[in-house]
């Protein structure tokens, strides 16, 4: 068995819906633990204080703004070569919580960034590629919006997420050229971690793995709405046509 | 119960506050949507009797 | 030199029309009727390689088929000549020009901006465009729009003289353009049907428990 | 190809001219930009370059969308695409095109507008390369934005938001080229990213734009 | 009436949003600015109210050819000259909605963007005024400019360059009352020319631009 | 109810029709003829109000005249019923829209976008916006353009049924439309003829010398 059975809408449909309940209560459990541990049960930092604790909201949501554009591209490749219709719709409803987690990393950074640096908003090269990252997702979501026939709509922000991919790469690189900023480097990696004590590592390997399954549960929903969607409207066209 | 955030309550209260609008705000919407289209296409395949269409 | 076979179209993702196949040799003409809506113009775009077929095949060989769509693809500020001209190069044919404003009488015209051109003589002027491309199979969408009587018979000479020399011709239309031999191909008899009725599944036909 | 690169001219020209016309739209965004912000020197010279590279892409953002705006509305898109022309040939062509009625008066004016804004001496050989060097990528570009939105009611707004984030980056090593110029430091890694981009794009992006046209006269 | 204003609303939100969009550009200039200009905080306060306004001012300008373009080229323009309609109205209800769709979001999220732009704390207020009062000129003068250029193809440069000449009253006094606000200064002055254009403009400035509108239809 | 009295009209600044006269009352239907490029397009607009004509009066009483171009002034993006809607709150005749869909056959199009209409589809949206004016006067540019007969047929329906009730209608065309009654004018002897042959001056027509 192949795994792009998974791409026929009717399998996608059956599978999804035996998956779903699941995803959902991980998800729940996962964040609701995560977010508990660390709003409640974590220690100041000397160096952050208190608001160390946005930690736990900053850091998964900025890695899953990252990720969902990186799954975005893969599935709108799949579709681009694969044709597999639920391919395209995946992306198209993964776009909107990766704009949301943009936002909430934009969000709590800027708030965080209020006490820490003593600025909402500062035109560090972290921060500014977020800020394109998020102009990108909003290109992308008004690009489906605007189109009416769904193919047409998949493949030109098929495209437009390669063409993108291309160039959000390159202004990260442009925009640490240009500015060197106060952001933290990336001192969380999976293998080592010297700057943070496990204190603040497990709660926030816990968020981060509920942030996954929120996105995936997410994504599940909107994909499955997505293909409704396109059923209903097949529907209503062959209605009209008879 | 609230644990004491010191001088930085507001921050990290707003920031987990403005977090949880958003995610509740994402998941409503996306279960709203599935409802209401899932209504939509019974309704339709009721109509049309395309049920294994 | 234009073949067809069992050809499905669609538009805005549904089938409007299925096993259509007809053939074309030199000489011929293939006029497709059909009420409004029933695909015609789909058709044709289809066949001009505008659009992917949903299923079947068109033979042709490449670089014969000049599309004439409602759309006369004028530019307003551009003078009848000019607009020619420009054509004929994208064709390679500058040559045609001179003969395609005498044919089509707009050579009183030709120094006027396309934009003050009356809505008749305008589809003069893209018949004319036609004429320039020098491409032996014409597939053209409602030709004769808007054209007093006297047009319509310069369009009938021109395609005559098309056919006459080894041409061919597919168009559709509502009205009857006088022509001196011409099949035709109804289009109703081959209106898509619904995938529970033996038409194409689409990629969402599936029903979802 | 060449027919079709001077009819574009032609019709620019004829037009009311989209050559004039970007040009003295950049000279309003930069004699706007005095006014809003204030007349001291010091601060204008300091911005000059990043409000001339600005002021340049959106002049030529303005006139993006009639790259085949027209085209499309006339029908004359689809005679080119069923005519003996590949599109990346058109898309080629109409960027060029763009670029020689949009870009270059820029380029070549850009020296003057510098003098409005107090633009340092030694930026203007800078002013003019980097603008000379970058603007090709914002035609191109541009004319694969357009080729996304062609066919669609209003979208010249959507195409901006489409378009603008892909311009970053040449805007960023654009302007900073000219800072860099100015106040003499190391311009060579600038220079280099800035002809990289605009080689590549100029090279892969219009295939990109053909297919993106040919989906949407689908 | 309404009906028109729905209507046009209706188009603004269906065509993929008039509205976002807008307010989407309005984001990108205020990005791009700091890009040219380099991210020191001080020169980027200073120049703030001003590249505001000028990013509101473009954004307007970027959305104004959509006023009658697509109704003219529809025929739809032709068909509401012989309604019952005068056409005054039509031009006033085009304006508004217009400003519905631009202006109004501007002057909502203007103060996120003057974050970006690290705009002194006491400015804000002064911000969403200067913008408040400022905007609605700028929509009926864009009208203004519309209906001279109706019917030309390729419109789009020249619009801007007849409407830019007359938004500069409103592009001074409203950035300079922002100034003025930020550094503690008199602000009555700019405040009420700038209400004073905005009045005198709403009031008039439709008349010519109907009459514009019927020369253009002739 | 309208009445053309030696009416001359110009486009380009140039002098094409002179000493149209003739009267419409109600239940009457006028049918302009001529070849393409006489200036039917341009009397019509002159008499829609969209022109000041160059000599002559056009005389009627206000607000009775609807006209219907060649383009139909349809949004694409709206359904079409929302574009009716628009069109009868525009005329204040909100009550029609319902009629004017199921007498051009529209009610099973009823909520598609117009752009996703065929050509024939559009233009019955086109004469249905006439249905929901509610005016008594159509002045109509080549109304049956694109149209199949089933179409045509439903057009001609229409129009005897708003002469029936009172209305009257001038319509420019090259095709015949199978109508009870109609008058016919042929506007060839019409043509404006130069000032020295005794046409009207035009501005600069004054020697200079
Ligand atoms: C709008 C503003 C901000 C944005 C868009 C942003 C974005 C990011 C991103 C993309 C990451 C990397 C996540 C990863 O890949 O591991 C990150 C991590 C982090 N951010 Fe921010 N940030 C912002 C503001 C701030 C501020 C103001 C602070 C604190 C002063 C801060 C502290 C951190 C910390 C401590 C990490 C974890 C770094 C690590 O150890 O990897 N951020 N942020
Ligand atoms: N986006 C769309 N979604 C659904 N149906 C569509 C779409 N676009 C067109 N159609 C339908 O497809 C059918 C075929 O249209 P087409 O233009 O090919 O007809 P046609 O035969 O050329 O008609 P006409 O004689 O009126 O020009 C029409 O019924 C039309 O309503
Ligand atoms: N700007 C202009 N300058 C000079 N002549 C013009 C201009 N615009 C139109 N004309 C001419 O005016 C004449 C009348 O045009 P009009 O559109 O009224 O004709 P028509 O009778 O409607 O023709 P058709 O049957 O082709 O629609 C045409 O000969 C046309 O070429
Ligand atoms: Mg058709
Ligand atoms: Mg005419």
């Amino acid at each position: 068995m192949s795994i792009w059975e998974y791409a026929n809408p009717k399998k996608f449909m059956q599978t999804s819906a035996w998956a779903l309940p699941w995803v959902t209560g991980l998800a729940a459990i996962t964040l609701v633990a995560g977010l508990v541990w660390g709003f409640f049960f974590t220690p100041e930092a000397a160096n952050f204080g208190t608001t160390v604790k946005i930690i736990y909201i900053h850091v998964p949501s900025a890695m899953m703004a990252i990720n969902i554009w990186v799954m975005m591209l893969v599935t709108s490749l799949i579709w681009l070569i694969r044709r597999h219709h639920v391919s395209a719709l995946a992306a198209k409803a993964a776009a909107p919580v990766g704009l949301v987690m943009t936002l909430i990393a934009l969000f709590t950074g800027a708030i965080w960034g209020q006490p820490m640096w003593g600025t909402w908003w500062e035109w560090d090269p972290r921060l500014t590629s977020f800020l394109i990252l998020g102009l990108f997702y909003l290109g992308y979501i008004a690009l489906w919006q605007a189109i009416d026939n769904p193919d047409t709509a998949a493949d030109l922000t098929g495209v437009l997420c390669l063409v993108g991919s291309v160039f959000a790469l390159l202004s990260r690189y442009a925009v640490n050229f240009w500015n060197q900023g106060l952001h933290q480097g990336a001192s969380l990696s999976v293998d080592k971690q010297e700057n943070v004590s496990d204190v603040y590592w497990y709660p926030l390997l816990l968020c981060i793995t509920g942030f996954i399954l929120l996105f995936i549960m997410l994504v599940l929903t909107r994909t499955r709405t997505e293909v409704r969607l396109r059923r209903l409207k097949a529907l209503e066209a062959r209605e009209r046509l008879a | 119960m609230i644990p004491e955030l010191g001088k930085y309550a507001v921050s990290v209260m707003s920031a987990y506050g403005v977090t949880l609008v958003l995610l509740v705000g994402i998941v409503a919407q996306s279960l709203w949507r599935a409802a209401r289209v899932r209504r939509a296409l019974d309704a339709q395949e009721q109509r049309t009797g395309a049920r294994n269409g | 030199m234009l073949a067809i076979e069992s050809l499905a179209v669609a538009r805005g993702g549904v089938a409007i029309l299925e096993g259509v196949s007809f053939a074309l040799s030199a000489g011929q003409a293939l006029v497709l009727r059909g009420p409004n809506g029933c695909g015609k113009t789909t058709l044709l775009r289809t066949i001009a390689g505008l659009q992917p077929p949903l299923a079947g095949r068109i033979v042709a060989p490449g670089d014969v088929i000049a599309y004439g769509a409602h759309a006369d693809g004028l530019k307003a500020t551009l003078s009848v000549v000019e607009n020619l001209h420009f054509w004929a190069a994208v064709y390679g044919q500058p040559a045609r020009v001179a003969t395609a404003l005498a044919e089509m009488n707009l050579a009183a015209l030709a120094h006027r901006a396309a934009m003050s051109l009356s809505a008749g003589q305008k589809r003069r002027l893209g018949l004319a465009r036609l004429l320039v491309t020098g491409r032996p199979v014409w597939v053209l969408d409602e030709p004769t729009i808007s054209l007093d009587a006297a047009s319509v018979e310069l369009f009938a000479n021109a395609l005559r003289a098309h056919l006459g020399t080894g041409g061919a011709a597919l168009i559709a239309t509502h009205i009857d353009i006088g022509l001196v031999a011409t099949a035709t191909l109804d289009l109703t008899a081959h209106k898509a049907r619904a995938p529970q009725d033996g038409g194409a599944a689409g990629g969402f036909d599936e029903a979802f428990a | 190809m060449i027919a079709l690169l001077a009819r574009d001219l032609r019709l620019a020209v004829r037009a009311g001219g989209g050559f004039g016309l970007s040009l003295a739209f950049f000279l309003i965004v930069t004699v706007l930009v005095p006014f809003g912000v204030g007349p001291e020197g010091g601060t204008l010279a300091r911005i000059a370059p990043g409000i001339l590279w600005v002021g340049a892409l959106l002049a030529c953002l303005l006139s993006l969308d009639r790259i085949y705006a027209l085209d499309f509305e006339d029908g004359s898109l689809d005679l080119l695409a069923t005519a003996p022309i590949p599109m990346e040939a058109v898309v080629s062509v109409k960027a060029l095109a763009h670029w020689l009625t949009t870009g270059l008066p820029l380029v070549l004016a850009a020296p003057v507008f510098g003098v409005l804004l107090h633009l340092p001496g030694p930026a203007f050989v800078w002013l003019v390369l980097s603008l000379g060097v970058g603007t090709p990528a914002l035609s191109v570009l541009g004319a694969f934005g357009a080729a996304l939105t062609v066919g669609l009611k209003r979208g010249g707004l959507l195409l901006s938001l489409l378009v603008l984030p892909l311009y970053m980056p040449t805007l960023i090593f654009g302007a900073e080229l000219i800072a860099r110029g100015a106040s003499g430091g190391a311009t060579t890694t600038p220079l280099l990213m800035l002809a990289g981009i605009t080689a590549a794009t100029v090279a892969l992006v219009p295939f990109a734009a053909a297919a993106a046209i040919r989906v949407n006269l689908r």
